[in-house]
């Protein structure tokens, strides 16, 4: 059995949460392991809802072999807080979101993680520090992720 | 499931009155400054995000309406590697228009996807390329309503600019 | 035309577009810094919305969607050329006149390998390391515009747009 | 030698235009589809210029290749120029040089305004840049043949 879980960690904060699959698209998660540790600046969605968007996540070891349009889809306004979703992940790129609060957009994506429940409010109060940053601020920030065990 | 002839003639019918009038979704979020899905809504109830990246994402639908009728034009593609790019590049953006208050073209782009796999590669070509006219037409009202004089606030700078302003710095 | 020296050399931009935020959007967005040619009549945010969409299509848009593609549907050398050189111009011309120099730059040096090369695997290498580096440019982009124009534009509820209605005989035209 | 004519009727402006020497098939297609009419718009990064993003080619289908018609950058054409931006099928894009710009960008070009009316085209120019950055004024443009 591949690990099952990863930590997602802000350095700036000194903040860290942990994520673990769901009950579908296993294998993303799995291939998503299969490629930590890996890291990304942190901005977040500004149309759609409260997330912390990763749009340039270095997936260095393995492709990506699969193609959203094959995959089980989730609405992003329905789906938990915590919640992940990839969204244009193709080769050696992914691209995804982490929704931290109340989201308007209708559209499905293939989810793939959740932070522990435990968790759910030191990530939410992450992903509000981060959001006032953006759009006041700007101090920049990070995101590393690496297999719970590293 | 409309036919051909009846969704080109519904497209053309939009591009006809949206050609010196305003396209009324355009109008609604450009002008009005409505939240039509809810986008905004979450980030301060400000529609501006809105604009910047709504906008470009139904915008750009011409683009790729016109390289599906280019590529079309090319017979070592088959209809069903067209019907699968077209569906790969334009239906998710266009989704995404929706969200942003731009409903009638997505409503298109669901009409388009129904009949996608029956049309011909003519009726391809003759499709895309109505529905390229009236995405055309929501570009120009955007362009319309978008307050570019806001950038009378943030012009051009260059070297003797900062030289100037390092000089006042101290 | 080196495709792997290519390949570092964007990667290794890339690789420090994770840490530190690119040049292009540094001096296009945060300093509006650009050249006589950018900005008509001086004005930044025709740049910026245009520059920083056509900079969205030309990698992360179109790049991403030829990379899969040609995961997808087997795509062969001549259809990934060919789309290239089809989807790719109008975008990078724009990028580029925005200001997003690096980023016209290494895409038009990645057109014109991808041209020259044959083997399928080693293009999308070479792909790859544009998309991650048009991925970083997206990231920072979505950071750094200046996002504190949205206070001017709020959104009236459904109760507000009433309320206007009716105050609207007060309007003076 | 094509000839068509551009009328502001709301700001009581009026250019001659004639085919320039390059791409006449594609402006004898485009021809074909006038009398037309479109909201007329500015270019806000490649310079002065009008922009109209949305010229309906309802009559005649525009079927020319992009690999048949000669491009020029913009920085490079006269001021009066006339040029289209992926014509295709029932829609292209317009861009109107009519003052100094740096754009090198390639289009299409297709017609000159007639050096004499360049002041007038100028003037239209201006007022449409006020349009798209102040006055917010609905500005039609329509494009006639000329016998």
């Amino acid at each position: 059995m591949s690990k099952a879980e990863f930590i997602m960690r802000w350095p700036e904060l000194n903040k860290q949460v942990r994520c673990r699959p769901i009950h579908h698209n296993r294998e993303l998660f799995d291939w998503f392991m299969e490629n930590l540790p890996t890291k990304c600046v942190q901005t977040v969605t500004v149309v759609a809802g409260l997330q912390l968007y990763m749009q340039n996540v270095k997936m260095p070891k393995v492709e990506c072999n699969w193609i959203q349009e094959n995959q089980p889809l989730e609405y992003m306004a329905d789906y938990p807080v915590g919640r992940a979703m990839f969204f244009m992940t193709a080769g050696h790129v992914a691209n995804f979101t982490f929704k931290a609060g109340y989201a308007t957009e209708p559209m499905p994506y293939p989810t793939w993680a959740e932070v522990v429940d435990e968790d759910k409010e030191t990530f939410v109060a992450v992903a509000n520090e981060i959001w006032e940053s953006v759009l006041m601020d700007k101090k920049t920030y990070h995101v590393e992720f690496f297999a719970a065990e590293d | 499931m409309k036919t051909f002839q009846q969704l080109k003639a519904e497209i053309e019918e939009q591009v006809a009155a949206s050609t010196v009038k305003p396209d009324q979704d355009v109008l609604d979020v450009f002008k009005y400054s409505i939240s039509k899905g809810g986008a905004g809504y979450p980030q301060d109830n400000q529609i501006f995000t809105t604009w910047f990246y709504g906008a470009p994402d139904c915008g750009y639908v011409t683009d790729w309406c016109y390289f599906l009728v280019e590529l079309a034009r090319d017979e070592s593609y088959s209809m069903e590697e067209l019907c699968k790019m077209a569906r790969f590049w334009f239906v998710q953006p266009s989704h995404f228009g929706e969200y942003c208050g731009l409903y009638k073209q997505y409503y298109f782009t669901k009409e388009i996807d129904k009949i996608l796999d029956t049309l011909t590669r003519e009726e391809f070509v003759q499709l895309l390329s109505a529905f390229r006219a009236y995405i055309a037409n929501v570009n120009v009202w955007v362009f319309q309503y978008m307050p570019w004089g806001v950038g009378y606030a943030f012009m051009r700078k260059d070297g003797k600019y900062f030289e100037e302003a390092l000089s006042l710095c101290n | 035309m080196d495709w792997k020296a290519l390949k570092k050399e964007i990667e290794e931009t890339a690789e420090r577009s994770v840490e530190i935020c690119p040049e292009d959007i540094m001096r296009v967005f945060e300093y509006e810094i650009a050249p006589e040619r950018c900005g008509t009549g001086g004005l930044m945010l025709g740049p910026w919305f245009e520059g920083a969409t056509a900079s969205r299509y030309l990698i992360p848009y179109y790049i991403y969607n030829i990379i899969k593609l040609t995961k997808d549907s087997d795509l062969p050398v001549e259809k990934i050329r060919q789309q290239m050189n089809l989807m790719l111009p109008k975008a990078l011309g724009t990028a580029d006149l925005s200001g997003m120099w690096t980023v016209a730059d290494l895409t038009r040096r990645t057109m014109a390998c991808v041209n020259e090369m044959e083997n399928r695997d080693e293009i999308l290498e070479l792909l790859n390391a544009l998309y991650l580096y048009g991925s970083s440019i997206n990231a920072w982009q979505n950071y750094r515009v200046k996002w504190g124009l949205s206070a001017a534009f709020m959104i009236p509820t459904r109760k507000e747009l009433v309320g206007m209605a009716e105050r609207s005989s007060e309007s003076y035209i | 030698m094509l000839r068509f004519k551009m009328n502001w009727p709301q700001l009581g402006l009026a250019v001659r235009c004639e085919s320039c020497g390059k791409n006449e098939a594609a402006l004898k297609l485009l021809m074909e589809n006038m009398p037309l009419q479109t909201v007329q718009g500015h270019e806000m990064v490649g310079g002065w210029m009008i922009r109209n993003r949305s010229i309906y080619m309802g009559k005649r289908f525009f079927d020319i290749p992009p690999q048949d018609m000669e491009t020029e950058s913009m920085k490079d054409a006269p001021v009066g120029r006339i040029s289209l931006l992926f014509p295709q099928g029932n829609s292209t894009e317009m861009l109107i040089k009519y003052d100094e710009c740096e754009d090198f960008r390639s289009y299409v070009p297709v017609a000159n305004v007639v050096a004499e009316d360049l002041d007038t085209l100028k003037q239209v120019g201006k007022l449409q840049w006020k349009s798209a950055t102040r006055t917010k004024e609905v500005v039609i443009v329509e494009f006639v043949v000329e016998d």
